[in-house]
């Protein structure tokens, strides 16, 4: 599969030369950097713009200068980014879209409006209380807003029709994604998740449509093979929906014991649970789609149905044996939600194991004996 | 004769210096003691270490200025000030031209922008955990078994800079092992090490206006190999003084010496004692 | 009977333990202890050796080797590795049948561990964020104060008024006992102030595994007197010291070995039945 | 001495008795079920609405910061922790959570449980979590009012008409769970009382203006804020500030500042370390350094640059109050320049920026802010971490270290500016 370690050196370049390469062959095309999560790409690729995931820099780049704007407590991915910025690593874009997916992240935006004021930086609020009727109809107006926004920096006009087809074009690549996760949670052996975790990853800087390619063959390949079983733990990955942990980890939890069926990784690639309808007000449907079927995080708020029963399914759907935390060192939403996911887990009697990473560690010693642990504890009688 | 003296009381080690101003400001001793377990014993010993140095009696010294973490403790003290107001004040003198100074002491390290009369601009230091402080050297030579004074020169000698993942003072030890149980040489450790308390230190000056010249004081600034690797991420020559751990007690015996002709009322000199209510 | 040998290399010392299996019943033959310094392997040989020599046997007697610690993998000539936390439980599961909750103060690491009645983990919290409240705090202090590691435990018993050591950095405790001493506060008080605060930051471990009225305390810090006093009082809990606690993992290794060694057996014998068949 | 810079007038008592009297009616609730009780979140909060039902506001902030500064948070914080909390979660929740797991309240009294748990979303995401959680715990029904952040200078139409789509949701929610029917009219003369309070309130603010200041914008402030959060929408918070009002003027008109000598004024960024306060302000004290203007003082409200609660429009009024004018919806950069009118205005020698480690909304981002104080605008600016109710984060040697060092050198300026200045 050497297709995906490519994709892993270009995903690790911090100088974005998917972008670059993007930008060259369309001159005058703009390129977007989001942060991670929920954003709502459709809009930026209906502007004929290049929606590209800010992913931090992972270890690859020393905080000389961010560290000095987000002091003690703050998490690695908030200070990459920034330094990244600093650093003109950023330079290829030609705006910046954040939402409320915490306080750290919404005052990185602002503090990147003061430090960068000639780009466009924008502020998307997603509501928090999807069970009000004015809901739908105020994200609505708020990603008409956005769209505006778009247009005035791209000099353009985007149409209905241009959203609708985005939005087929990003239907089509999260099924395929969701596909993936299906046979993967069958058969983990054919599809180790070190792997699907690049083939996914590239989807945050490639144009969708060669994404979508992508996917298409590593489905065809995946299936073909007939890798040997191990005798391992299946567990559900909860908590890396933001900062990613260091493809290392990835690798190294598998090679201590566990089989992951099902995780939250680059969530922001695959969160819509089924496709958003394409008939009537695309602004509206993608709204009425953000309340009603995106996947549940520790960032998005739903009274309606609690994150924790989420995470129960999950672990009941994908026939796991226990969950493995993996919490990104200082992200509060994370660290708040495992007081109640523990408790339900506990109920239903579903062993856990509470890991914390930071993108940019590159020593797992200590990580490692918790992980053989836990799957020793679950192994041995 | 006017004669004053500043103590500077550091967690590990305790200076005294003694300083006349006869139409001319000149050091006449400057005196060196391991802090130990008391206080305030270590700034008597130091404080009449230095006397007898200068050949004079205590009771010719017009006023002392206490300075460093132990100052309160400083039984003999007139009045007390900052180790960062000290600092700036010495570094000014000891380093004409002084703008900003780094300081990297045992426990903590520091970064003041300095006025052109030594006084402090802005200043932002480190001290809630050891990271990155001169106690990471020192805990790095215990490691690898080898003695401080020898750690810089090695760590100049360094062919491929390990990377050190830890900042934490007891951890980089466990860093230090793997990387000796690899093969790595203490060259390249220890350069590892420089390199990293260097970058440390650095992104704390830069939350000022680092401007030139640039002086390194503290006991660290003794040490070739982290002025070299300061030197290198900052991108140009810094000024040590010889004198570099003693600038805080020099800064402090120049107070003293002003002292001299100044009333206790005139605001800077409200040490702990002048002001009603303190501590 | 089989010979089996566990061995624990931890980051200051490795050790190693010989035993046997006489009616069903795991016996101890020889142990050893070495330094660990920087080649994992030499000295796993080594201290293996030493337990073999006490033992009277020779390393080719020997059916099964299992690794544990730090350097486990390390260990060319084992034939399984396993975590310090999975066999700190087997280990002091075996030697105190009643343990349910472990207390293991390492160098840098401190950590509880939760056991079931058959000596599984059940739960288990380290704190290695920070080395506060590691046995490195104890020995930073100990040097401090010019007092030799051995003489702590007894010199804290003699506390009359212990003072708290409030910093979160071992290294910056240092500052706080400097003004303890200065204050003219006793060596003693000073060093039980540091075993209760390392008793507290333990207790917080314990609780989140559970424990109820009583620990096991092993590794190398339980030696010291003082902190079992301090624990036993602060966490008002019965506190079991194995002896030779820093065998504990080695022996929990040897252990699961046997284990391991049982179900080949059994499958090897299987096997052989069906081929006489 | 340490007494007599703090400022105890007539209000100070009266103070007290108003917080007295509010727990006092939220013990009845607990024993009887009325009045009815609404948790909320200071920040942003819609006190207003509630008076539509009578109902009493109940703020887990303040119980939280009550056990701080009474050093009892500790005890609960670690019953959190032992529930699974992280170190680094808010000290705030935690406290509040492990009062309720203990069943621990700041008077001894009883705490009801609240007819309904209203989170007034205003930026703070930890905000959703507390009360998440609180709902779970307490087996009480949650609403959120979703209220959209300010991402532009001004409120948009489209913000406006969601929150008060919300604000109506709330009220039939309140219906349904009193059994009560709403009284709008009641709830036009709260908006009415409140804008009176405000008035008031607003002027005492800019009393600060004043060389010496009457009373310290930070320490004293807090003081005032129990009332203001609970009473703004009451007779009684009307006459409470028309008293404090009149006291502060005369003190003023008196030219009676906090101190003897005024010998510094700052702007404080950042809420207090509740469980060192009076340690915090001595170190000030000892310098006679007065607040004259901080931002914390706004988290409930930013009344002193003009915004009053609408009688006329009480509903939008209502709505803008919780987008637009409390800091904590307020973008970073509008909070760089109200600090930024509070140095130029109120005339302020520096800026302390206190980072608190539990409240990322506050602290995340603080060293922009410095950067952007000390090196565009070259304001004096202290830097200092701890914590506003966990007492662990607070190191009292080196923050006095700090703080001394920040005021000698801001004594060497003001003598080498007067020396300039005789020159």
């Amino acid at each position: 599969m050497g297709s995906f370690e490519r994709t892993f050196d270009r995903y690790a370049d911090l100088r974005f030369p998917a972008v670059r390469e993007w930008k060259q062959s369309r001159p005058g095309a703009k390129a977007i950097a989001y942060f991670p999560v929920y954003a709502p790409v459709e809009l930026i690729h209906a502007a004929g713009m290049l929606p590209v995931s800010l992913y931090g820099a992972g270890d690859r780049l020393d905080i000389q200068h961010a560290d000095a704007r987000f002091g003690s407590f703050i998490c690695s991915i908030v200070k990459t980014t920034l330094e990244m910025g600093l650093t003109g690593h950023l330079e290829p874009f030609d705006g910046f879209l954040f939402s409320t997916i915490c306080d750290s992240a919404r005052n990185l935006c602002f503090v990147m409006k003061r430090n960068f004021p000639a780009m466009y930086v924008d502020f998307l609020h997603l509501p928090h209380n999807p069970s009000s009727p004015a809901a739908a109809q105020f994200l609505a107006e708020e990603y008409r807003r956005i769209l505006l926004e778009l247009e005035r920096v791209g000099g353009c006009q985007v149409h209905d029709d241009r959203v609708r087809h985005s939005i087929t074009v990003y239907n089509h690549n999260r099924s395929l994604i969701r596909e993936l996760y299906r046979v993967r949670t069958r058969h983990p052996e054919k599809i180790p998740t070190g792997e699907l975790y690049q083939l996914i990853r590239a989807g945050s800087f490639l144009p969708v449509e060669e994404h979508t390619a992508q996917l298409e063959t590593a489905l065809a390949q995946f299936g073909s093979r007939s890798n040997k079983k191990r005798d391992s733990i299946r567990i559900v990955i909860e908590g890396s929906f933001c900062e990613q942990p260091p493809l290392p980890l990835i690798q190294l939890i598998e090679d201590a014991g566990c089989y992951i069926v099902d995780d939250d990784f680059v969530i922001g690639q695959s969160w819509f649970e089924s496709d958003v309808p394409t008939e009537g007000d695309p602004l509206l449907s993608l709204a009425t789609s953000y309340l009603d079927r995106s996947v549940y995080s520790s960032v998005r708020h739903d009274f309606r149905k609690p994150r924790w029963d989420g995470l129960v399914e999950k672990v009941r759907r994908s026939k796991a044996d226990a969950v493995l935390f993996l919490i990104a060192k200082f992200c509060e939403p994370a660290y708040f939600d495992y007081v109640p996911y523990k408790q339900e887990l506990e109920r239903a009697g579903i062993p856990h194991l509470q890991l914390e990473f930071e993108e940019k560690s590159f020593t797992f010693d200590r990580l490692r004996t918790e992980i053989e642990t836990f799957v020793e504890s679950l192994i041995f009688d | 004769m006017r004669i004053a003296a500043g103590v500077d009381v550091g967690s590990t080690q305790t200076k005294a210096v003694i300083m006349s101003d006869n139409g001319g400001v000149k050091v006449l001793a400057r005196a060196l003691v391991d802090t130990g377990a008391n206080v305030q014993r270590a700034a008597e010993r130091a404080f009449d270490t230095g006397c007898q140095q200068a050949g004079i009696h205590s009771g010719d010294v017009g006023f002392v200025v206490g300075t460093g973490y132990g100052r309160y403790k400083i039984a003999f003290g007139n009045t007390q000030m900052t180790e960062i107001t000290c600092h700036a004040k010495g570094a000014s003198f000891l380093c004409p031209g002084t703008r900003t100074v780094i300081d990297m002491g045992g426990q903590d390290s520091k970064a003041i922008s300095v006025g052109a009369n030594g006084e402090v601009l802005d200043f932002v230091m480190n001290d809630k955990c050891a990271a990155g402080t001169g106690r990471f050297l020192a805990n790095s030579a215990e490691v690898m078994g080898i003695s401080l004074d020898e750690v810089g020169p090695l760590s100049l000698k360094a062919q491929h800079p390990v990377k050190i993942a830890t900042v934490c003072t007891v951890f980089v030890e466990s860093d230090i092992l793997s990387y000796l149980a690899q093969g790595k040489t203490g060259e390249d450790i220890l350069g590892g090490v420089h390199i990293a308390i260097a970058k440390r230190t650095l992104s704390l000056a830069r939350r000022l206006n680092i401007e030139p010249e640039i002086a390194m004081t503290g006991g660290v600034a003794r040490n070739v190999g982290m002025v070299r690797a300061l030197e290198e991420v900052l991108g140009r020559k810094m000024l040590v003084s010889p004198d570099a751990q003693f600038i805080g007690a020099v800064g402090a015996a120049l107070f003293a010496l002003e002292k001299l002709d100044q009333s206790f009322e005139s605001g800077i000199w409200r040490g702990d004692h002048a002001v009603s209510g303190g501590h | 009977m089989p010979f089996l040998a566990g061995i624990d290399c931890g980051t200051s010392f490795t050790k190693a333990l010989v035993l046997s299996e006489d009616q069903g019943q795991p016996r101890i033959l020889g142990k050893g202890r070495t330094r660990s310094g920087v080649k994992v392997d030499e000295a796993a040989g080594a201290a293996l050796e030493q337990a073999l020599g006490e033992a009277g046997l020779d390393r080719r007697q020997l059916e099964y080797v299992a690794a544990t610690g730090f350097g486990r993998y390390g260990v060319s000539f084992r034939d399984i590795q396993v975590t310090e936390i999975t066999t700190a439980a087997r280990g002091a599961h075996f030697v105190i049948p009643e343990t349910r909750a472990i207390l293991d103060i390492g160098g840098q690491c401190t950590r509880a561990i939760g056991v079931t009645d058959t000596g599984r983990v059940k739960i288990f919290k380290s704190n290695d964020k920070c080395a506060a409240g590691s046995g490195m705090f104890i020995q930073r202090a100990a040097k401090y104060l010019e007092v030799k590691l051995e003489e702590v435990g007894e010199l804290s018993l003699k506390a009359t008024h212990p003072q708290p050591i409030s910093s979160v950095c071992a290294v910056l405790a240092e500052s706080e006992i400097i003004n303890h001493v200065s204050a003219g506060i006793t060596v003693q008080d000073i060093l039980r102030g540091i075993h209760e605060s390392l008793a507290d930051r333990a207790g917080a471990l314990l609780k989140r595994v559970e424990m109820t009225d009583q620990l096991t305390l092993i590794g190398g810090v339980a030696r010291q007197a003082g902190i079992a006093k301090a624990l036993a009082d602060r966490l008002k809990v019965k506190v079991n010291i194995p002896q030779d606690c820093d065998f504990i993992c080695a022996l929990g290794a040897a252990l699961l070995g046997l284990k391991r060694l049982a179900g080949k057996r059994s499958a090897a014998e299987t096997a052989a039945s069906e081929y006489a068949y | 001495m340490t007494e007599k810079k703090e400022y105890r007038g007539s209000i100070h008592q009266w103070q007290k008795d108003l917080m007295l009297a509010w727990y006092e009616q939220l013990d009845q609730a607990a024993n009887t079920g009325t009045p009815a009780t609404v948790s909320m979140m200071i920040s942003g909060n819609c006190v207003e609405l509630l008076e539509g039902f009578g109902a009493v506001p109940l703020y887990p902030e303040v119980n939280a910061l009550q056990l701080a500064i009474r050093h009892q948070s500790l005890d609960p914080i670690l019953a959190a922790e032992d529930l699974g909390y992280a170190a680094d979660n808010c000290a705030y929740v935690k406290a509040d959570v492990g009062c309720i797991v203990k069943g621990i309240t700041p008077t001894g009294g009883k705490l009801p449980t609240p007819t309904l748990i209203l989170c007034n979303f205003v930026g703070c995401n930890t905000y959703l979590k507390w009360f998440e959680h609180l709902a779970k715990l307490q087996q009480a029904p949650l609403y959120v009012i979703d209220v959209p952040f300010m991402r532009a200078d001004e409120a948009s139409r489209s913000d406006l008409e969601y929150v008060v789509k919300q604000l109506q949701e709330t009220v039939k929610k309140l219906e349904q769970l009193t059994g009560s029917k709403f009284d709008y009219d009641r709830f036009r003369q709260a908006v009415a009382c409140s804008s009176r309070t405000e008035e008031l309130w607003s002027r005492i603010k800019h009393l600060a203006r004043r060389s010496p200041s009457p009373f310290d914008a930070y320490f004293d402030a807090i003081t005032l804020m129990g009332p203001l959060y609970v009473y703004r929408a009451r007779a009684e918070g009307v006459e409470f500030f028309a008293a404090a009002l009149a006291e502060l003027q005369a003190k003023a008109d008196a030219h009676k500042g906090v101190y003897e000598q005024e010998h510094f004024r700052l702007v404080m960024e950042g809420p207090p370390p509740y469980p060192y306060f009076r340690t915090f302000r001595d170190m000030f004290a000892k310098w006679q350094a007065c607040a004259v203007a901080s931002t914390y003082s706004t988290v409930g409200g930013l009344w002193e640059f003009g915004f009053r609660h609408d009688p006329d429009n009480p509903f939008e009024s209502v709505a803008r109050h919780m987008i637009a004018q409390n800091v904590t919806n307020r973008n970073f950069l509008q909070r760089y320049q109200q600090i930024r009118r509070y140095v130029e205005e109120w005339n302020a020698d520096g800026l302390i920026i206190h980072f608190v480690k539990s409240c990322r909304l506050f602290s995340a981002g603080q060293g922009d802010m410095r950067d952007y104080f000390t090196k565009q605008l070259g304001v004096p600016t202290l830097y200092i971490e701890s914590d506003l109710e966990d007492p662990r984060y607070f190191a009292e040697a080196q923050t006095k270290n700090r703080i001394d060092a920040f005021f000698e050198a801001l004594e060497h300026l003001k003598t080498a500016a007067s020396v300039r200045g005789g020159a």
